[in-house]
């Protein structure tokens, strides 16, 4: 057997993973725009009779290149935009010296991250030291595969799209063990542990908060999920789950969440720089501390990504009648808005303690994505035949979830009374 | 094994189970670490991330300040000070020039005495604007508050330029005096700014006091009875935010202290968060002490004719003086023999004082508590390690 | 077929490597990999949703809860591993292999059945939804109840008796 | 080549595997480890009979997987629990070690 | 050190609000970040940081850095330094070095042979130029000082050190401007001193002329 059908046979074998969407858009429309590189190679490959196995091949490869490229595109650009607003929450300028307005420090950083020495420390395991930046890198870009960027750009139409997505997020907690593990230090180890029960614990909020949606839209596929949310109430509100009761509650636990699975401010207590040093990146220099960095980028944009796809329509247009903007557009932009919401975030607030974390996360947010069930289920049943809901089910939905909220407010009250403290003054 | 002699019984666990020795950790914090606020060291023992015991090490910045003191004259320690606590040189400044001054029985003219209180009440906005940016920095907010607390120190390091000539480094006291008098315009600029900085602190207030995560991280941490403080020699803020009104300013006042209207704000638990609070309503109070002393501001010399710049000898004897720094009290111990030089030349630096009880507020705490606890203690480590 | 033929002996070896390395850390990583690996298996014969919630649950679960305990609890004495394992590995084999010459022999007699190359070439999610949810519903439920149990159980079980707990909760 | 030999050859030396693990480790985490094992060679025997078996359009396999993938994971999770517990009391996971009653 | 009792209710800031919604000093403290941020785009106080090789922040005339040494008229002839050794003394981290000028008989010159100040230990304290009594050393307000030859490029002899008259007044107007006054004033004295004092030679000269003159007008007389 030839090498190359062992490899058809191989892909083939997966079914479901259907391997690049098959249909074929026009060639040069702002919709279609970011499949034109793949539809050139099928064209292309088409034309000089390459075998089909072939021609599916390289249009994966092709497609999956490039939303890679895209990301990391917009990873580099990420770098600086982050540095550029955290400087100017803080009054400061940035980087500006490389390039206009400092573009080409993403450049830089490169070329000064890959000319650095690589350092192993002599108690590490150099082969699990090895593996670990490759692996947080991995998981991002296999769930960045399938979620739903536009109208006509899915790179990998997956039918369970979602676990896929929860199953490949798992993996990014070995990967951080071993980093953590594998150096053979102390700093590493902590950060390492913090790490894991952090995004153990956080996970469970995502994945219960993506829950309720995927009762009401009855799939797992992300794409199904976005044309679940197609259309306006009204003809001009538009009818994504986060501007629903339950939607809107399980959105803000989901952004929490999320938050909190891509280790940021508040919660980037695994690499708390003023207390544990970096974390599990503390031993690591050179390329592979920037993998970490790339890894935690991307997986930040797959996350956030994810909670355009369940809460903020994907990408729908947020009013009717822009249909003429490509569909990605507003994916980006969502995208765009999510990130500096957590830029902001993190030029605010300080960390939180370990403990005061997972209190967070097992008394607050678990029970309420868990109310969420339910009244999604509510939601569901006291709807109009049409799909509306009445100012009813609007009021019993909300009132259901505003409980825990007072009941939050009255524990905090109580709980804080000694912040309503006063001073005295002695002459 | 967790044995904390100030730790009420209340607070004391009912029963401490046999910690194994190689179930503990035993990281070393510093001298090389982001929190330590330089080159500072502790030796902490976790179990889990509880800290068991901590150690504190330091002298990595050790510079033979005293040592080298006895080796110049007089007037050549008074730039050495400056780098002590290199936040705030100009108390550092005015606390030796006091304890000279008290040596050789020199009078200071009254100008310059409003100059010495004008310059240290900044000193004190620099240090404690700087600590909560620091504080923060610490809880991990990304330095935001200590951009902003940087913003408004760099207008007080403008004025601390156009009067000492240096930013930091001022050199500005003398034996009887100040060295320079107050350029002309000084006094305006200085008002000035005292009558904008309430808008920063305000702004600071917003973005600090009500935020419920330091709100979670700072009370009921590190707090200590009085009476452990007290005994520990702890002085400044951190005995102020236990409740004890003990301010020097008060209590001894030195220099013209006793002209001005000024409150001691006092806190009740003495955790980290009255710590931060205590420093933040000095603040007011030292915009108040500043507008005073401004208003009143009198015209003369700046410096006692009488006293000698060059081949300047101090009598024989001994003398002690001490001031409230921006940090707690700083003292000035000096024996002379009648030489140029001093004979003994000893600092009692708040810093290094308030960092003897850091492994008594440590223990049983979190890992990122001592850092926090390490914060609100304040410490600069020129002072600490001198 | 090929990519079964690919995977059983990577299974295999990273199982092995479970049960073979001396250092705990290394075997749970290997268990990890095998477990993994296993649900790869799973994804290639079409049982997409049980391969990627195999995934989710052992890899992102089991093995990390018990690398976790690893790290919590006291090493074993490695050498003093090694220096036992010919005894025990001797004693261990004695005990396998008539258990593993059972099954092998089973599988070598053929089937009592008749088997279909493609009896079920792709797992329904949506059939194995309703499936769950209503002919097993007394099952899921109990499984649940399970679940539950198990959740508070596992956190009164592990709660750190001592200095912690005793401390103000709110410190 | 019906491709269900294979498996389970596959599931029966996993099984193997597994239980050696059990018989021969001390480490009562590493025992746990070959359970696990050996619940993933009873897996893969159910999703091998549901693709490669005799029965069309059935779902008995992956529904058995789905329960008992869900127990794995209390069992691992009640399991460890227990071993800390234990752990705490006699300060060590090594089986031979619990010869005592006595807590 | 009793506490005593309390006399007076903080009234200024309120710490926190009687009853407050979980996350309202959070969202206040995200206020604060946004105006900041906004701000900062047009806001001049906002924003202190100056593009330093562009454009630099001005230096106030009271600015001191490393000393140099002051010469009168046009050349290093005019050095005013004695080489008398007070600063070198006085120097707290010892960083001058000062040999006098002598001539072969061994007298002094009043000059400095070797005036050395090594900058990379300088603290830039300015006690030398405030101990002179010469006016001979001042404090420059020049920073730019970085150099490839870290040994000796920072390493100041007489001949780097030496700026003119001109320079300290462009330096420092008024400084310059009240040392010149009193240099000034002090060569006048000196002068009229002199001048004084050749006068009174004179004039003694002349008397003791006339003396002599009288009495050998005396003796031939007698």
């Amino acid at each position: 057997m030839r090498v190359p059908a062992l490899i058809a046979l191989v892909l083939g074998s997966f079914p479901s993973l259907g391997l690049a969407a098959t249909d074929k858009p026009p060639l040069l429309t702002g919709e279609s725009l970011p499949r034109l590189p793949q539809r050139l190679v099928e064209m292309a490959l088409e034309a000089l009779k390459a075998p089909d196995w072939l021609v599916s091949l390289a249009s994966f490869a092709t497609a999956a290149g490039t939303v890679v490229a895209v990301f990391l595109s917009a990873f580099a650009l990420l770098s600086l935009i982050e540095r550029k607003t955290l400087a100017r929450a803080q009054n400061r300028l940035g980087p500006n010296r490389a390039g206009i307005f400092g573009i080409l420090q993403p450049v830089a950083d490169g070329i000064k991250m890959l000319t650095k020495e690589d350092i192993v420390p002599t108690k590490a395991e150099w082969f699990l030291h090895l593996v670990a930046p490759v692996m947080i890198v991995i998981p991002s870009i296999l769930a960045l595969g399938v979620i739903p960027y536009g109208r006509e750009w899915l790179p990998v139409p997956l039918e369970l799209g979602l676990v896929f997505f929860f199953a490949t997020g798992t993996m990014t907690e070995v990967a951080v063990f071993i980093a953590g593990w594998a150096s053979g230090s102390k700093f590493p180890m902590l950060g390492a542990m913090r790490a894991i029960s952090q995004m153990i614990s956080y996970e469970l909020p995502l994945i219960i908060s993506a829950l309720s949606v995927v009762m009401l839209s009855g799939t797992l596929s992300l794409a199904d999920i976005v044309a679940a949310q197609s259309g306006y109430h009204l003809g001009f509100i538009p009818a994504w789950n986060i501007l629903t009761p339950w939607g809107f509650v399980a959105g803000i636990i989901f952004l929490i969440a999320a938050n909190a699975e891509s280790n940021r401010c508040p919660f980037d207590l695994p690499e708390g720089e003023s207390e544990i040093v970096a974390g599990h990146m503390t031993e690591y220099s050179g390329f592979k501390y920037a993998l970490f960095f790339m890894g935690e980028y991307l997986g930040l944009f797959a996350i956030s990504g994810l909670g355009i796809t369940l809460f903020l329509g994907g990408w729908q247009a947020p009013l009717p009648g822009l249909g003429f903007v490509p569909s990605w557009f507003w994916f980006f932009g969502k995208l765009a808005a999510i990130i500096f919401f957590f830029l902001w975030v993190r030029t605010t607030f300080p960390r939180v303690r370990v403990d005061q974390l997972m209190r967070f996360a097992w008394l607050c947010l678990i029970p309420i994505a868990l109310l969420t069930l339910p009244v999604a289920a509510l939601w569901h049943f006291t709807a109009n035949p049409d799909g509306s809901n009445g100012v009813l089910s609007w009021l019993l939905c909300s009132a259901i979830l505003a409980v825990p909220f007072i009941i939050i407010t009255v524990i905090f009250n109580r709980r804080l009374a000694p912040s309503l403290r006063t001073y005295h003054y002695a002459e | 094994m967790i044995s904390n002699p100030f730790m009420s019984p209340a607070a004391a666990p009912a029963s401490v189970p046999e910690l194994d020795e190689d179930q503990l950790l035993h990281v070393s914090l510093g001298p090389q670490h982001p929190s330590t606020h330089g080159v500072f060291r502790m030796n902490v023992v976790l179990d889990g991330e509880t800290v068991v015991s901590l150690k504190p090490v330091f002298g990595y910045l050790h510079r033979n300040h005293e040592k080298i003191a006895e080796g110049v004259t007089f007037l050549s320690s008074m730039p050495f000070t400056d780098r002590l606590d290199y936040i705030c040189p100009l108390t550092n400044n005015w606390a030796y020039a006091q304890a000279v001054e008290k040596l050789a029985g020199i009078e200071v003219p009254e100008r310059a005495e409003y100059m010495r209180v004008i310059t240290a009440e900044l000193t004190r906005l620099i240090n404690h604007t700087a600590f909560v940016g620091f504080f923060l920095g610490d809880m991990g907010a990304w330095g935001t508050a200590l951009m902003y607390a940087f913003r408004e120190r760099e207008k007080i390091l403008d004025l601390f330029e156009e009067l000492t000539g240096a930013r930091m480094m001022s050199n500005f006291m003398r034996f009887g005096g100040c060295r320079n008098d107050l350029p002309a315009g000084w006094a305006a600029k200085a008002s000035t700014l005292v009558n904008e900085f309430p808008r920063f602190l305000d702004e600071l207030e917003n973005l600090i006091i009500g935020n419920e995560v330091l709100i979670a991280r700072t009370q009921n941490v590190g707090a200590l009875p009085k009476e452990a403080l007290i005994n520990g020699g702890i002085t400044g803020p951190m005995l102020r935010a236990a409740g004890v009104a003990y301010d020097i300013r008060k209590a001894e006042p030195y220099g013209i202290y006793d002209r001005f209207k000024f409150r001691i704000p006092l806190g009740t638990t003495g955790d980290c968060y009255d710590r931060m609070m205590i420093r933040f309503l000095e603040l007011r109070e030292s915009l108040a002490i500043l507008r005073q002393a401004l208003d009143q501001l009198p015209e003369g010399q700046f410096i006692n004719p009488k006293s000698k710049i060059r081949n300047f000898k101090a009598p024989v004897g001994e003398a002690y003086a001490r001031i409230e720094g921006p940090k707690g009290e700083l003292g000035f111990y000096l024996i002379s023999d009648g030489s140029t030089n001093p004979f003994r030349y000893r600092i009692r630096p708040p810093s290094f004082i308030n960092l003897t009880l850091l492994e008594d507020m440590c223990l049983g705490l979190d890992l990122a508590d001592v850092v926090i606890i390490l914060g609100s203690v304040d410490i600069v480590l020129g002072e600490v390690d001198r | 077929m090929v990519p079964l033929l690919l995977l059983s002996p990577l299974i295999l070896l990273a199982a092995l490597g479970a049960v073979w390395k001396a250092r705990p850390v290394h075997a749970a990583l290997l268990l990890a990999l095998a477990l993994a690996l296993v649900a790869v298996l799973y994804l290639s014969v079409g049982a997409e949703f049980i391969g990627l919630v195999q995934f989710m649950v052992y890899v992102g679960g089991v093995a990390i809860l018990i690398v976790f305990a690893l790290l919590i609890t006291r090493p074993g004495d490695e050498a003093a591993e090694v220096a036992r394992r010919p005894r025990s590995l001797a004693l261990g084999l004695v005990c396998v292999a008539p258990v593993l010459g059972i099954l092998l022999y089973a599988v070598s007699k053929g089937l009592p059945v008749a088997a279909f190359e493609d009896a079920n070439p792709k797992l329904p999610v949506q059939a194995l939804g309703t499936e769950l949810f209503e002919n097993a519903v007394p099952a899921v439920l109990t499984v649940g109840v399970l679940l539950t149990a198990v959740l508070i159980g596992a956190a009164l079980f592990a709660r750190e008796p001592g200095p912690k707990s005793e401390l103000p909760a709110d410190r | 080549m019906n491709p269900l030999p294979l498996l389970l050859t596959l599931s029966s030396l996993l099984f193997a595997l597994g239980l050696l693990a059990v018989l021969t480790r001390r480490n009562a985490i590493l025992i746990l480890v070959g359970i696990e094992l050996m619940l993933n060679a009873a897996n893969i025997n159910f999703i091998a009979f549901w693709r490669y078996g005799s029965v069309e359009f059935d779902l008995t396999g992956p529904l058995f997987v789905m329960f008992s993938i869900a127990i794995a994971a209390a069992e691992a999770a009640v399991g460890l629990a227990i071993i800390l517990m234990v752990f705490r009391h006699t300060r060590s996971t090594d089986l031979n070690r619990l010869d005592s009653l006595h807590g | 050190m009793e506490s005593p009792a309390p006399t007076t209710r903080a009234s200024s800031p309120p710490p926190a609000a009687g009853w407050s919604l979980p996350g309202i000093g959070l969202l206040k403290g995200m206020a604060v970040t946004a105006v900041n941020m906004i701000q900062s785009y047009y806001r001049k106080d906002r924003m202190t940081t100056v593009q330093y090789p562009e454009e630099r922040a001005p230096i106030s005339p009271n600015f001191r850095n490393f000393p140099f040494l002051v010469y009168d008229g046009d050349n290093m002839a005019g050095l005013r330094c004695t080489a008398c050794s007070i600063c070198e003394k006085e120097c707290p981290p010892q960083c001058i070095y000062i040999v006098l000028d002598r001539d072969e008989n061994g007298k002094s010159l009043k000059r400095p042979k070797v005036f050395d100040i090594d900058v990379s230990v300088c603290m830039n304290c300015g006690i030398c130029a405030e101990v002179c009594p010469f006016d001979s050393i001042y404090m420059d307000g020049q920073y730019e000082l970085a150099t490839g030859d870290r040994f000796g490029g920072l390493l100041f002899n007489k001949e780097t050190l030496a700026r003119s008259t001109d320079y300290h007044a462009q330096l420092r107007p008024l400084e310059a401007a009240e040392v010149a006054a009193r240099r000034k004033a002090e060569e006048e004295k000196k002068l009229a001193a002199q001048a004084a004092k050749v006068a009174k030679a004179k004039l003694e000269k002349e008397q003791k002329e006339l003396k002599a003159k009288e009495e050998q007008e005396k003796g031939t007389g007698a």
